[in-house]
């Protein structure tokens, strides 16, 4: 069989459905990554606009652009989108599109798995967005601190709608994170063993175990809130023996790795860039690796300080202080890493490198600020102050956006096959750098002069109002920039200049593609040799045969050193998964009115379920009863 | 009571510091091997935490204050506990044995019996839960307060805390799974020091006296507590979380040296599997060796390979002396010495006696030019 | 660095490349070789999570509490709970019987065994009903009713996915055809099973031995 | 106005020993945090220039064994400076935290959404001050805030005499302070507490102990009887309308606790939670529709004829 062949075998093979029930049954690694990715992307823009009408409504005292009621629900939803439905699912979806195709496989391991989530995402995100355009968006905070978010201060389906919400995309990033992770313990291309996977699969890795151990927090904290607005439990009832606290223990022992989740991956690109344009290993790659665990492993230990304003035990905020300053030390490595790579490389000038700049100039500051905000005294002024809105800005904005913007980039041709156009993007650099700068700098300040968080106004006489206006300014600079990029990334999908398989001269097997990839991904799955496999291919580098090309079979590696161990047929595009979605959505979208939802919704998810795992012919090997 | 426990506590920490040392140092005697230095500075350091948890003023102090009885048990699971395990006593201890009761004690260590129950007892999800379970269960209210009125109780919920605390790490360190099973330990400190903190959380914000012997001899009985739960939460976690991106460097250390295994077994693996594409098979093994498959065939003749070897393809060639050399590309080793893989190939054509004196294959003067093709020929063979 | 222009065709020959040919290899693997494998523990990561975190509220509402369970707050009747434990403990034999049957693949032992599973389980559901309903307080009667509910509708849920998980497989293993890679699944769906009945064995032992084991604790 | 606010609200400007150690941090952390910023960015510029100017990538082994000697050196000092600061952080943590309960004065601060009630502990049921959105400090005494809330969490935060603690429903908050600069000092909820967050101010009195225990001594006198005819209407008015439904005032029969006490009202310098000067207009506007000035404010809007209106305000005038 020669290539040309190969190639149409498993074309039809790994073939893409297409159409409407393409769309529903689709469940090829690339489709649901780019899905995640797009609509992040606008989500990313809805909150964007919202954050731009708070922005105005901030711009001067006494204002009257939007109502104090609306302005709840506007930065309630920033907040929610931003995190829930921006930030993780468009990391995850990076990590779906990308760890496969940087691992050297054809699918990841549970691809259905990876479609349940997809449609569960947008059903929730769809879900949030009704609510804000009927006027029942919540508004007690993405926080929702009870007893504000309780059925006694919040009557009305608002509280429910955000509940509903976070059940929703939290399954969804479940999922995602079991998929990730299976796939990269066991679908590593023969020769890539754990100590010379990319950083970017390690961030996913560390990321996807980060997401398995605190969402189910905070699916519990939102299952308890949510009955007890229904069905008047009393988790947070004082009054029959609940408890307030319980629920800020709960939220952020979820909410602080929450951050992890998000600038892990930040990080890990950063790493890919940095390498990737200065043509030079990453320096210290051990202590990269164990820089992302122990991140993710003080992430857990440290949520408390989230709570210094609530009196807690007095002994205990010395210790709190001294966890939270200890994960300073990894991020430190990473920084120290990076200026020395860049040091020794040598470092090619193209747009994504200047994305790699800001974020060090920007993030630099968040983390510092960071440091201040863990010494209690210190916090206990600047905490719930605009100067915790400029810190976590920095960090996230600082540490994931740009990062994650300078990525696509990067990655733009393996997306589109196209590039995207650098003078535009070197634009659109500028101008989020310049726009960021000037909307959160001045937050700083603003906070030090006393201004609170969540505020829907203020008085003219406070002094507060010319950084604002400042700071508003710098918003719609910043929004400028964003609406380049989208724009950049539209026009380029059409019209860019012709990529080729590697435009970048890149190192990780990604790279050994065509752009964009085709269904099957790899026509010969490659072996590995070392940590940047694109950059000492050897001419005989051995490649992979024997896979099967008339079903979707792909190679199971062992997980410590990736020694092909046995096949795996992954399964064809099918409707159950999106069927599973929809039924728990009807059962948990229905539970906001009455909770019988939740049964009904249990069985018809069942009815999918079945679907989804009953085996279909043809069958092999069958297994004969012995006597 | 008290004191018959201390000084059976001195009298055992005294026998195995005896027991430890005159087995190393009869280790050290026999070979240059075995127990290391550190691994011994390892055992004393931990032997004296032993010491000061159990014999100096903590173990006065603790009766009236809980977070140093917290500290002290600290000290004994996560301090002593790994680092004795890291002395690898069981070695030491056997060595320090006499002659006959070290026989005995391998006899016994051997029966199929007490292999099954070692293996049993050690398994890394067992040692994980027994030792999650005797934590949490001595943290009962009413087992802890038993264990503060009663001494010899007390020694028992210190023993078991020890012993656990070492079984586990044990298991995790040097348990059956060895370096192979780093990621699994990992997997496994982590979840124990979530369920640690956990612990130290729930004490740390209880707004009760969990044990009330303590709120009889302090009026901050309730700060008390919470300087042992965070004690038990924030210190330890950062032990359990440098102990566990150790046993991960190690875990990615080994990951490597097992890659660069199996890339040769791999590669062993490809050659062996040529034989449906015979072009490539050649063309790969001329690419690997830098050698010409067919003047290697005319050259094998002409160093006269074929009066020991039986080699496919060439006619004659079906001596027994040596090995016969079909199928090499498939085989582990080369004249049982060295990996297989084109360098050593070409080697050992070259000078067998400079890899093996005792080797029976004599060095024959092939050039290396005639070796690369003589080797070319040997790796394209079925 | 230059742009390196589209190649008619994209991907390499093979020709003069070394090949892994991996077409030998089996089809399926137990343990943590199989990919599902992962799955089935992080789902049980996942799941073990979130019931630590209810038992955490449980510890951490009680601490909060002066009387813990409220006065007049009756469980079900011990001799009911205890029951359904009991029954969820005795299906670990047939579990583990099945199991091991599973690794080489004898069907026969396997069928007979997930029958008595499925049978012991139905039997569970049903104490767990009966539990249900003589309960003797409501989750919105306080707090303590709240958690102790939570627990149990958590717990049901997964009781409840169990039972059907284990007859839709033993009908799938006499209507058949069975494969081999199914023992696989087999063993999997074993394990989500022991989860089950070790998580409910945990909550149920907090709630039911409260007063026996915090009985010491006082308030300050 | 501008009088009324005269100091600014912010933790920079100190006006007692907890602030001024909390501000003395700050500047410890701005100082060194500020060097670090700047040797990194000077690092990352050399980098950035060496690395531009390269023909290619170093690769060599000499650049690995400086880079990671690089790495451990900057690492380390990090390590050094963090714990540096977390000794200082600690070391003012234990300052501001006194461990002794020696204080004079005991007020209870109870939030509401979305205004404050204060109350001066008295061990005599009848000595007890309430007021509200104004706590009034005798200056250098040390005081002992109990931090309460009634329905949702608030969070008091006085910058300029310490950091802000939470009001959590069923928990006592306890803040002690101390201020020794006499002024007004401007204090605002720090928590989302829901739609009128934004206008839950607050004014901190620091006045000399004089001028203080004066203040007290009038606030414990009940509200005096109408002299005239108008002011007799207007509590008439206010007797038989609905603010009895949720106002008190000492001395008649209004005793509602859902909003604040009106007994001192005149006294006051702001109206609905510290957002309007207690003028005479303010007043009238404020009993007339608050929902306009502050929109979702519990108080309903109140339709009154024009001269019950002006008799009411008139009667509250005298509420002093």
């Amino acid at each position: 069989m020669n290539d040309q062949e190969l190639h149409l075998r498993l074309s039809a093979t790994w073939h893409k459905p297409t159409g409407l029930w393409g769309w529903l049954t689709d469940n090829h690694h690339t489709t649901i990554g780019k899905r995640f990715i797009i609509t992040a992307f606008v989500f990313f823009i809805l909150g964007g606009i919202e954050a731009l009408i708070m922005r105005t409504q901030l711009a001067l005292p006494e204002n009257h652009v939007v109502s104090n009621d609306l302005y709840n629900q506007l930065f309630t939803t920033h907040g929610s989108t931003m995190m829930f439905l921006f930030a993780v699912p468009v990391m995850e979806g990076l990590g779906l599109y990308f760890v496969p195709l940087m691992i050297g496989t054809r699918q990841m391991a549970f691809p259905r798995l990876n479609q349940f989530a997809y449609f569960s995402y947008l059903i929730g995100g769809v879900l949030l967005y009704v609510g804000l355009f009927g006027n029942f968006g919540p508004d007690a905070g993405w926080f929702a601190y009870t007893p504000l978010s309780g059925p006694e201060f919040s009557p009305g389906k608002r509280v429910d709608v955000w509940a509903q919400m976070i059940t929703f995309t939290e399954m969804a990033a479940l999922g995602g994170a079991v998929s990730i992770i299976a796939t990269v313990f066991k679908h590593r291309a023969p020769g890539m063993s754990l100590n010379r996977m990319p950083l970017f699969v390690w961030g996913q890795l560390v990321t996807s175990f980060m997401i398995i151990f605190a969402m189910p927090s905070v699916m519990v904290a939102s299952g308890m809130l949510a009955t007890d607005r229904l069905i008047a439990t009393h988790f947070f009832n004082k009054a029959e023996g609940g408890d307030n606290l319980l629920w800020q223990h709960l939220f952020w022992f979820f909410g602080h790795p929450e951050v992890y989740i998000i600038f892990i991956p930040g990080t890990t690109m950063m790493s890919t860039l940095v390498s990737a344009f200065t043509k030079r290993p990453n320096f210290g790659y051990l202590g990269m690796v164990l820089s992302l665990i122990a991140t993710g492993f003080i992430g857990f230990g440290v949520w408390v300080h989230h709570m210094f304003a609530t009196g807690l035990p007095q002994l205990g905020l010395s210790f709190f202080t001294a966890s939270s300053v200890l994960i300073t030390i990894p991020t430190a490595f990473q920084f120290f890493s990076w200026l020395t790579t860049l040091w020794h490389g040598k470092i090619h000038f193209h747009s994504p490198i200047l994305y790699s700049f800001s974020f060090i100039v920007i993030f630099l500051i968040g983390g510092l600020t960071g440091v201040m905000l863990a010494s209690v005294p210190l916090d206990w002024q600047l905490h719930d102050t605009f100067f915790v809105v400029a810190h976590f800005h920095y960090v996230l904005i600082g540490g994931a956006i740009f990062p994650l913007l300078g990525a696509l980039t990067y990655w733009f041709p393996k997306l589109t096959g196209r590039l995207m156009n650098e003078k535009l993007s070197v634009v659109t650099v500028s101008l989020l750098f310049v726009g960021f700068n000037v909307t959160f700098f001045p937050m700083h300040q603003l906070g030090l002069m006393g201004m609170p968080r969540r505020v829907y106004t203020y008085l003219p006489n406070l002094g507060w109002t010319n950084l604002n206006l400042l700071a508003t300014v710098g918003a719609y600079i910043f929004g400028l920039g964003s609406l380049l990029f989208v724009l950049n990334a539209l026009i380029s999908a059409r019209i860019g200049v012709i990529a080729g398989d590697d435009p970048w001269g890149g190192a990780d097997l990604e790279w050994a593609t065509a752009s964009p990839p085709p269904a099957y991904n790899f026509l010969y799955v490659p072996t590995v040799r070392d940590r940047y496999p694109l950059w000492s291919m050897e001419p005989d580098q051995p490649l992979v045969t024997g896979l099967a090309t008339d079903r979707r079979e792909i190679l199971v590696t062992k997980l410590m050193d990736a020694e092909p161990d046995h096949l795996y047929e992954t399964p064809d595009p099918s409707i159950s998964p999106t069927l599973v979605a929809l039924g728990a959505g009807i059962g948990i979208i229905a539970a906001i009115f009455n909770p019988w939802g939740v049964p009904i919704g249990f069985v018809l998810a069942g009815l999918g379920l079945l679907g989804w795992f009953w085996p279909k012919p043809p069958h092999k090997e069958l297994l004969e009863p012995q006597p | 009571m008290r004191l018959i426990w201390n000084l059976l506590v001195v009298l055992c920490m005294t026998a195995s510091l005896g027991l430890y040392f005159r087995g190393l140092a009869r280790l050290r005697a026999r070979s240059d091997r075995g127990i290391r230095w550190w691994e011994a500075s390892a055992f004393a350091l931990g032997w004296f935490t032993i010491g000061i948890a159990l014999l100096s003023p903590i173990a006065r102090i603790s009766d009236v204050l809980f977070s140093v009885h917290m500290t002290q048990h600290e000290l004994l699971m996560l301090v002593a506990a790994p680092l004795i395990v890291a002395g690898r006593p069981m070695i030491a201890g056997v060595w320090g044995l006499g002659e006959d009761a070290r026989a005995r004690f391998l006899a016994v260590s051997r029966a199929p019996a007490f292999l099954r129950a070692w293996h049993a007892m050690t398994g890394p999800f067992t040692v994980l839960i027994v030792h999650a379970v005797v934590l949490w269960a001595w943290h009962i209210p009413r087992a802890f307060e038993w264990a503060l009125h009663n001494p010899s109780v007390h020694a028992m919920q210190h023993l078991m805390f020890f012993i656990t605390a070492a079984l586990f790490w044990w298991a995790l360190i040097h348990g059956r799974y060895g370096r192979v099973g780093y990621g699994v330990a990992v997997f496994f400190v982590f979840a124990t020091a979530m369920h640690t903190s956990l612990l130290g959380v729930l004490l740390t914000f209880a707004r009760h006296v969990w044990y009330p012997t303590y709120a009889a001899h302090t009026p901050h009985a309730l700060e008390d507590q919470q300087l042992a739960g965070l004690i038990m939460w924030i210190p330890a976690g950062v032990i359990f979380m440098l102990i566990g991106l150790a046993l991960f460097a190690a875990w990615l250390g080994e990951s490597e040296r097992r890659a660069r295994i199996v890339t040769m077994l791999v590669l062993a693996f490809v050659l062996a599997r040529c034989s449906d594409y015979p072009s490539e098979r050649v063309a790969s093994a001329e690419h690997l060796t830098g050698g010409n498959v067919d003047r290697g065939k005319q050259e094998i003749r002409q160093y006269g390979c074929a009066s020991c070897h039986t080699i496919p393809g060439i006619p004659g060639a079906d001596a027994t002396v040596g090995p016969p050399l079909d199928k090499l590309s498939a085989r582990g080793y080369l004249g049982g010495r060295l990996a297989n893989n084109p360098a050593n190939l070409l080697l050992w054509i070259r000078a067998p006696q400079s890899v093996d004196p005792k080797s029976a294959m004599p060095n024959v003067g092939v050039t290396d030019r005639d070796a690369r093709d003589i080797a070319a020929y040997l790796y394209s063979l079925k | 660095m230059t742009l390196t222009p589209p190649a008619a065709d994209t991907t390499p020959a093979p020709i003069g490349r070394r090949l892994v040919d991996v077409s030998s290899l089996p089809k399926f693997a137990f343990g943590h070789r199989d990919p599902l494998w992962w799955g089935v523990w992080l789902l049980i990561c996942i799941e073990g999570t979130m019931f630590v975190m209810l038992a955490a509220s449980y510890v951490y509402l009680r601490g909060n509490s002066s009387q813990w369970p409220p006065a007049g707050a009756a469980n079900a009747p011990l001799a009911v709970t205890a029951s359904t434990v009991a029954l969820l403990l005795i299906s670990i034999i047939p579990t583990a019987i099945a199991f091991r049957a599973a690794l080489d693949g004898r069907l026969r032992v396997i069928q007979l065994n997930m029958v008595l599973v499925t049978l012991i389980s139905i039997a569970a559901a049903g104490t767990r009903w009966l539990e249900l309903t003589s309960i003797g307080y409501n989750w919105n009667s306080h707090a303590y009713g709240s958690v102790v509910w939570g627990f149990y509708f958590m717990h049901t849920f997964h009781l409840v996915s169990g039972v059907f998980e284990n007859l839709v497989f033993t009908a799938l293993l006499f209507i058949g055809p069975v494969e081999k890679k199914h023992m696989v699944d087999m063993r999997l769906s074993a394990i989500y099973w022991l989860f089950v009945v070790v998580a409910w064995t945990l909550l149920w032992g907090l709630f039911t031995f409260d007063s026996l084991l915090f009985r010491n604790s006082i308030i300050s | 106005m501008r009088l009324l606010f005269a100091t600014f609200q912010s933790p920079l400007h100190p006006a007692g020993p907890y602030a001024r150690a909390i501000e003395r941090l700050w500047w410890v952390f701005f100082a060194i945090t500020a060097v670090i910023y700047v040797l990194m960015l000077i690092g990352f510029a050399l980098a950035v220039r060496k690395g531009a100017r390269r023909k290619q990538a170093d690769l060599s082994d000499e650049a690995t064994r400086s880079g990671a000697r690089f790495i451990t050196i900057a690492l380390s000092a990090t390590t050094v400076i963090l714990i540096g600061l977390l000794f200082t952080s600690i070391a003012t943590g234990r300052d501001i935290s006194p461990v002794d309960d020696k204080v004079t004065r005991e007020i209870k601060i109870t939030g509401h959404q979305w205004w404050w009630e204060v109350q001066y502990a008295e061990a005599r049921p009848d000595m007890i001050v309430e007021t509200a959105n104004e706590l009034h400090l005798p200056v250098g005494e040390r005081v002992k805030l109990i931090l309460d809330s009634d329905d949702v969490i608030h969070s008091l935060w006085i910058p300029n005499l310490h950091g802000k603690r939470d009001l959590i429903p069923g928990y006592d908050g306890v803040l002690t302070l101390t201020a020794d600069k006499t002024g007004t000092y401007r204090a605002q909820c720090a928590e989302f507490c829901g739609l009128q967050h934004a206008k839950m101010a607050f004014l901190v009195i620091v006045e000399p102990k004089a001028d203080f225990e004066r203040w007290l001594t009038a606030q414990r006198l009940p509200a005096p009887f109408p002299k005239t005819a108008d002011q007799q209407h207007g509590q008439q008015v206010f007797l038989t309308s609905t603010c009895v439904m949720c106002h008190a005032i000492k001395g008649t029969s209004a005793g509602a606790r859902t909003g604040p006490d009106l007994t001192h009202l005149a006294s006051r310098r702001t109206l609905g939670a510290g957002i309007l000067p207690n003028t005479l207009g303010n007043l009238h506007g404020w009993i007339a529709n608050a929902q306009t000035i502050k929109p979702g404010v519990l108080m309903p809007p109140n339709p009154l004829e024009p001269n019950d209106l002006h008799a009411l305000v008139a009667y509250l005038e005298t509420l002093q």
